[in-house]
């Protein structure tokens, strides 16, 4: 029988598979240099670098890619992909990972992250645009993190950089339809 | 020669947190005679939560307000850096005819996919030879901070080099003020992390702040209102937690555009910015 | 259409690319469809107007020609008269009543094992699409031939 | 009626793995004119070669087709089988079962039916051969070297050596190329010139040696034993006769510019030689930096304004009168009966690299540049200073494969020295200043050479360089230092260094020219732009064109020895060819038949080789094909529309014979 923490690689995963779909990139062409960890902004704060996760998806690791902080911590910011020298779009795939995690109901590193996503998609249907102020409420109250950034409350108010009653815009309602048959759609 | 009028997608935050990006991007238009033309009850284009959970919804909401522009039969002209990197992104996704068909079919109505989307920064940007200057920004050192969004990636947003764009630097010297060569120009601030990984957002902010300070910038011109939150909110957080006084006030490019057009501080509503960045334009007599 | 229908592919390749190219392929392993028939030729411009033609009446359904880049040719300029050539016969072929698709000119260099193997590929693809040819005189029985 | 035998080679299981060979072996005999068939575990081995022999002879064969590899590989081999058998070589064909049939295609029925089609139409070609015989011509015995890099000069000199002539010729002012511009290599550190320098003197020296410095190839014509080459002589503006190098123009020059040689680092004058070691060591006027000359264009051009003045300081001081400004541009002809190319490399160009700062950065320097600057010879006397401030660096930073390793950069191969060089800085730095730290990005060591590992190590042990694994990703400035960001990828950690100087390793590409020189030549070139050897393994120095043999980094990335040795090799090829007083011309040419012959000489026109010349007849004039010109394109066959030109053993009976044996 084999330890637990020792790695048994299985070449043809289908994380792989299914992240090259997704993503429409060769996970195989990684060839490790690390550039893009080098240049990731938030690699620092990372569990995995975002080389180590590509190292996870050829050995086809799921729950330590899928279970990484990695992918939450991911800004998009395109860096990896833009220089990477065998041309893999790093960040599409760590979207195709994130789009996965969500799928696959696996538990985020960063739980607080995919919560701000959902309340922010959740609002938009409503109001057909974001409404900061009830984006953070909602986030305090969910996340539980109910101080976060309320020091900034008052000074913000004053200055009139957030408006108190959420926008009204016909849209919302088309909105919200675009939403449910996106859903649809991706259920099939 | 670029038209003149355009179909205007503010974007959420233009509404609230970076009003004043809104307000001075219309007055310095208005008064330069290119006519933004608001898209009727236009809606999120799906930010960075989209895409990072659900790829057709990422090319569906952009995808809605590049309908309206169609309809308006003009090209789409975008404030916000985050709107433009998504309403391009869902272009080039949209070149795809499967996608298309689908995409057309969920938001309801015909799409062809043929708005040409431009982002402020260059409309501005073509018209620096012929600026009305009323006050040039001499002395003025800025530091032009473009973020992630404007840039990346090139082939697909075609706005600027990846790694040293020069767009902003342009326009803001054509103002008269000196804009400063840095190696920060597109490396990222913390994007949409502030609520939930705070930390992050202070450490990245503070590279940035910390390396314009010290080249000697009187503040920094950007483009997102994203970056603008960022950089201008957590300046306090950022002095008490490094010990480091980086204080630096964050203007948007239209505001500085505005000043040198001669508007008043009030009109660009400088006002709002949490650093306060009327000290330092009183000290240089821009204001 | 039937299944297991199997175009049937001429193709004249040139000794010091495109066949050289073929054998790239073959080294490096790369596989593609067994339709083609290879025809080694010194040149792509030795290739004669009505070997094409001839092909057509033996029954191929598609002929391929492929020489050295243009600049390339081993001869220096045999590729330029042989494009010339083949450009020309090509309007001819719908006069002959064979449809111009089936009738690929393509450059492939010696290094590109690659460009060979996915060239042979959608080209039996696209002929496989496309279905029989009616040769002339024997009609081919269209009963095994849906749609494409 | 002919008796065809047929031999199918398994290759091992090359072919036999996936092609039924007793299927295969079952068919050929029904076939028309097959007589015999048989097959081997391996053809090309000598029992199989004998075992067809004695076939041959045993059962009185007349046309011998062999199912194999393909005949680019063989082809030579068997026909040398065939003819110790007393057959002639020209009556064998190879059906290619193993490139184009059982290693592109699975195992299964298809891939056997494939074999036996091949076979079939082999067979049927093979029916109308005839036997053909080859005729001798004469050849030139005197050598073409293009390129004085290290890899030209070994070959000049062994092919001289072996007591023949050769033309050398250099597009630079002196020979010696890239090494003459390194300070020390690797792995035994010795003094790149000192060991450059006396082969370069033999060079100038040598009695079977033409050395034509600031010349170019322009076109060639002819072919193996018999090319004609014009060369380019770029006007030097200095008599070389009359110059004895005393060096007092170029010390006198006024005219300063930036030097080639020196990585634009260093400055010459307008009248130079490259550097102190020159061969020839006679300076040449670059005529569009030169005072005088820019006064006499201006003059001509009949521009307005401010004349330039007529300095002429150098044909003044001059104590033998060499300079002429009369001297211009002038193209030379030579005869030559084989050529060696060994045009070399130069270092790809980081500028496209923004995120290390496209230039931007003064203290981003390459690896040349730091030859230069550590070299005594160079324009800081080997005293290591940052570009920016002249400060002594202390903290250095190493970024590999720039250019290398990169689709980003459409350059996917490994330059294969980088490794190595960056390995030698790191020593030498160290022993220019023992305070200096040196930091390498790499991404692998990629050792692979006597005493390279060692080597390695040593900068590690000894000189205390601190290998990173990771590439990378930016470089900025931050006041007076140069922030590097990498990853640790053996710590999965990113790292940050703040270094005085940065040295990219760039890469080796093909020199600027390269693909136009090739196409010059009619020689193949990769998508890189290197050029391609006759057989990567078999025949690293030669071409698929008799007579042209290629040495050194302009076939792909090479260090000095494999460069010299390539230098030495394509000298030996050479020398083999011109061990013959004749040469044995391929009988694969066109022929015409007087009778069918209208006398329009389309085929002249298209001939690209002039191969076709008039013959008058009693009663009319025909073309007649040069068999020493002809090189056997066919181009003219397909052209001729009363159909009287025939290309031997590729004739249009022949080659219908094939397409007719397909699909029966």
């Amino acid at each position: 029988m084999t330890i637990a923490s020792v790695i048994t690689p299985s070449p043809i995963s289908e994380l792989r598979t299914s992240v090259e779909k997704r993503s429409g990139q060769n996970i195989l062409e990684c060839y490790q240099c690390g550039k893009c960890s080098a240049g990731c902004p938030t690699a620092y704060a990372m569990d995995l670098t975002p080389r180590q996760l590509m190292r996870g998806i050829q050995l086809g690791l799921k729950d330590e890619v899928l279970g990484s902080t990695t992918i939450w911590l991911c800004l998009s910011c395109q860096i990896c992909s833009a220089r990477c020298p065998r041309q893999i779009d790093i960040a599409r795939v760590l979207e195709s990972l994130r789009i996965l995690a969500i799928a696959e109901k696996s538990k985020p590193a960063e739980k607080d992250v995919l919560l701000f996503h959902r309340i922010f998609l959740g609002l938009i249907p409503r109001y057909g645009r974001a409404h900061e102020l009830s984006l953070g409420v909602l986030y305090n109250l969910l996340s539980k993190h109910f101080l976060a950034n309320v020091a900034l409350l008052p000074k913000m108010l004053t200055k009139g950089k957030l408006t108190i009653l959420p926008p009204r815009v016909k849209g919302a309602s088309e909105v919200k339809k675009l939403f449910a048959k996106v859903r649809a759609v991706e259920k099939q | 020669m670029t038209p003149r009028v355009y179909a205007y997608y503010p974007g959420c935050t233009l509404h609230s947190t970076a009003k004043e990006y809104d307000v001075s991007a219309r007055l310095v238009c208005q008064s330069l005679g290119i006519e933004l033309r608001e898209l009727k009850d236009w809606t999120c284009c799906g930010a960075s939560s989209a895409h990072s959970t659900s790829d057709l919804l990422s090319i569906a909401l952009p995808a809605r307000e590049l309908q309206a522009a169609e309809e308006m039969g003009l090209p789409l002209a975008v404030a916000c850096a985050m709107c433009f990197s998504r309403l391009k992104f869902a272009i080039h996704e949209l070149n795809d005819q499967a996608t298309l068909g689908l995409v057309s079919d969920i938001i309801g109505g015909e799409l062809r996919n043929t708005i040409e989307v431009v982002h402020l920064l260059k409309v501005l940007e073509e018209e620096k030879e012929d600026l009305p200057l009323k006050r040039p920004l001499t002395g003025l050192k800025v530091a032009c901070y473009y973020g992630c969004l404007l840039v990346r990636p090139r082939d697909i947003l075609d706005f600027d080099d990846e790694e040293n764009p020069q767009i902003m630097d342009h326009l803001i010297e054509a103002l008269g003020a000196q804009s400063i060569d840095w190696g920060f120009k597109t490396e990222c601030c913390g994007a949409s992390l502030p609520l939930t990984r705070k930390d992050i957002v202070l450490t990245l902010s503070h590279r940035i702040l910390h390396q314009a300070k010290q080249l000697g910038a009187d503040c920094l011109a950007v483009a997102c209102p994203m970056c603008h939150s960022n950089l201008d909110t957590t300046q306090r957080e950022i002095e008490a937690k490094y010990k480091d006084g980086v204080g630096l006030p964050i203007l948007y490019f239209t505001q500085l555009v505005g000043l040198a057009m001669g508007f008043s501080p009030k009109q660009l509503l400088l006002n709002k910015h949490l650093t306060d960045p009327l000290p330092m334009l009183k000290e240089k007599e821009l204001a | 259409m039937a299944i297991d229908y199997q175009p049937k592919i001429v193709g004249f390749m040139c000794n010091w690319c495109s066949y050289a190219g073929a054998d790239m392929a073959g080294t490096s392993r790369m596989t593609y469809p067994p339709n083609i028939r290879v025809i080694r030729v010194p040149c792509s411009a030795r290739v004669d107007a009505l070997f094409i033609v001839k092909c057509f009446q033996q029954g191929a359904d598609g002929v391929l020609v492929s020489g050295c880049h243009p600049g390339d040719c081993h001869y220096s300029e045999g590729n330029y008269h042989a494009r010339r050539r083949f450009a020309l016969l090509r309007e001819l072929l719908d006069f002959l009543g064979i449809e111009k698709e089936r009738f690929w000119v393509e450059w492939v260099s010696a290094s590109e094992g690659k460009r060979f193997s996915r060239l042979v590929s959608a080209f039996t693809d696209e002929l496989s699409r496309m279905g029989p040819r009616n040769t002339w005189g024997n009609q081919v029985d269209t009963t095994d031939q849906g749609q494409g | 009626m002919a008796r065809i035998g047929v031999f199918i080679c398994h290759c091992g299981t090359n072919i036999a793995g996936t092609v039924n060979i007793a299927e295969v072996l079952e068919a050929a005999k029904q076939m028309p004119n097959v007589a015999f068939v048989d097959d081997n575990k391996y053809s090309c081995s000598e029992p199989g070669q004998a075992s067809i022999r004695d076939a041959i002879v045993a059962n009185r064969l007349d046309r011998v087709v062999i199912g194999s590899c393909s005949p680019r590989m063989h082809e030579n081999t068997f026909r040398r089988t065939v003819a110790s058998a007393g057959l002639n070589p020209y009556l064998l064909e190879i059906a290619n079962l193993r490139e184009h049939c059982s290693w592109v295609h699975g195992d299964g029925k298809e891939t056997t039916d494939k074999a036996i089609e091949l076979v079939r139409k082999a067979v049927n070609k093979a029916t109308h051969y005839e036997a053909l015989f080859p005729k001798q011509i004469g050849l030139t015995k005197r050598a073409l070297v293009i390129g004085g890099g290290i890899a030209g000069i070994q070959a000049a000199l062994d092919i001289a050596n072996s007591g023949y002539e050769v033309v050398l010729v250099e597009r630079e002012p002196s020979i010696g190329g890239r090494m003459a511009q390194l300070d020390k290599t690797f792995p035994t550190l010795d003094c790149s010139a000192c060991i450059l320098a006396p082969k370069m003197v033999d060079v100038g020296q040598h009695p079977n040696i033409t050395l034509l410095t600031y010349s170019e190839v322009q076109k060639v014509t002819g072919y193996v034993g018999n090319f004609e080459v014009e060369i380019l002589q770029k006007a030097k503006k200095v008599d070389h006769k009359t110059c004895t190098g005393c060096g007092t123009c170029w010390q006198k020059c006024p005219e300063k510019v930036p030097s080639e040689f020196e990585v634009e680092m260093g400055e010459r004058t307008a009248i130079y030689i490259p550097f102190a070691q020159a061969v020839p060591p006679k300076p040449v006027i670059d005529v569009d930096n030169c005072r005088y000359t820019k006064y006499l264009r201006f003059v001509e051009e009949g521009k307005e304004g401010k004349k330039p003045p007529q300095c002429r300081i150098c044909e003044r001081l001059c104590p033998t009168g060499a300079i002429d400004w009369e001297q211009q541009d002038q193209v030379i002809t030579e005869r030559v009966g084989a050529i060696v190319v060994a045009i070399g490399y130069q270092t790809f160009d980081p500028s496209a690299y923004g995120e290390y700062g496209g230039g931007r950065y003064p203290d981003v320097v390459t690896g040349l540049e730091l030859e230069r600057l550590m070299c005594a010879s160079g324009p800081t006397e080997g005293e290591v200073v940052r570009p920016s401030d002249g400060a002594h660096p202390k903290t250095v930073v190493f970024a590999s494969c720039v250019g290398s390793r990169d689709d980003r950069m459409g350059r996917s191969y490994c330059s294969k020295v980088c490794c190595m060089y960056m390995a030698k800085h790191a020593i030498m730095l160290k022993e220019h200043d023992p305070e200096v730290q040196c930091y390498i990005f790499y991404i692998d060591i990629r050792a692979g050479g006597k005493d390279f590992e060692e080597f390695a190590r040593r900068a590690q042990e000894e000189a205390g360089a601190i290998y990173l694994r990771g590439r990378i990703s930016k470089i900025y400035e931050d006041g007076k230092k140069l922030i590097v960001c990498g990853e640790d990828s053996l710590m999965g950690r990113p790292v940050e260094i703040a270094a005085d100087l940065v040295v990219l390793a760039t890469g080796m590409v093909p020199s600027d020219g390269a693909a136009e020189l090739a196409r010059t030549l009619n020689i193949s070139y990769d998508s890189n732009n290197f050029l391609i050897e006759a057989h990567v393994k078999l025949r690293p120095v030669e071409t698929q064109t008799d007579g042209i043999f290629l040495a050194g980094a302009c076939i792909g990335p090479r260090d000095i020895p494999e460069s010299v040795a390539q230098g030495s090799a394509a000298a030996a090829k050479l020398a083999t060819l011109f061990s013959q007083d004749t040469l044995i011309t391929d009988p694969l040419t066109a022929v015409v038949d007087a009778a069918w012959c209208v006398g329009c000489f389309l085929c002249q026109e298209v001939c690209p080789f002039n191969a076709i010349d008039s013959l008058v007849t009693d009663t009319r004039t025909v073309a007649v094909v040069n068999e020493g010109l002809c090189k056997g394109c066919g181009l003219c066959v397909a052209d001729c529309r009363g159909g009287a030109i025939k290309l031997r053993g590729f004739s249009d009976q022949q080659l219908l014979a094939e397409v007719s044996a397909l699909w029966r």
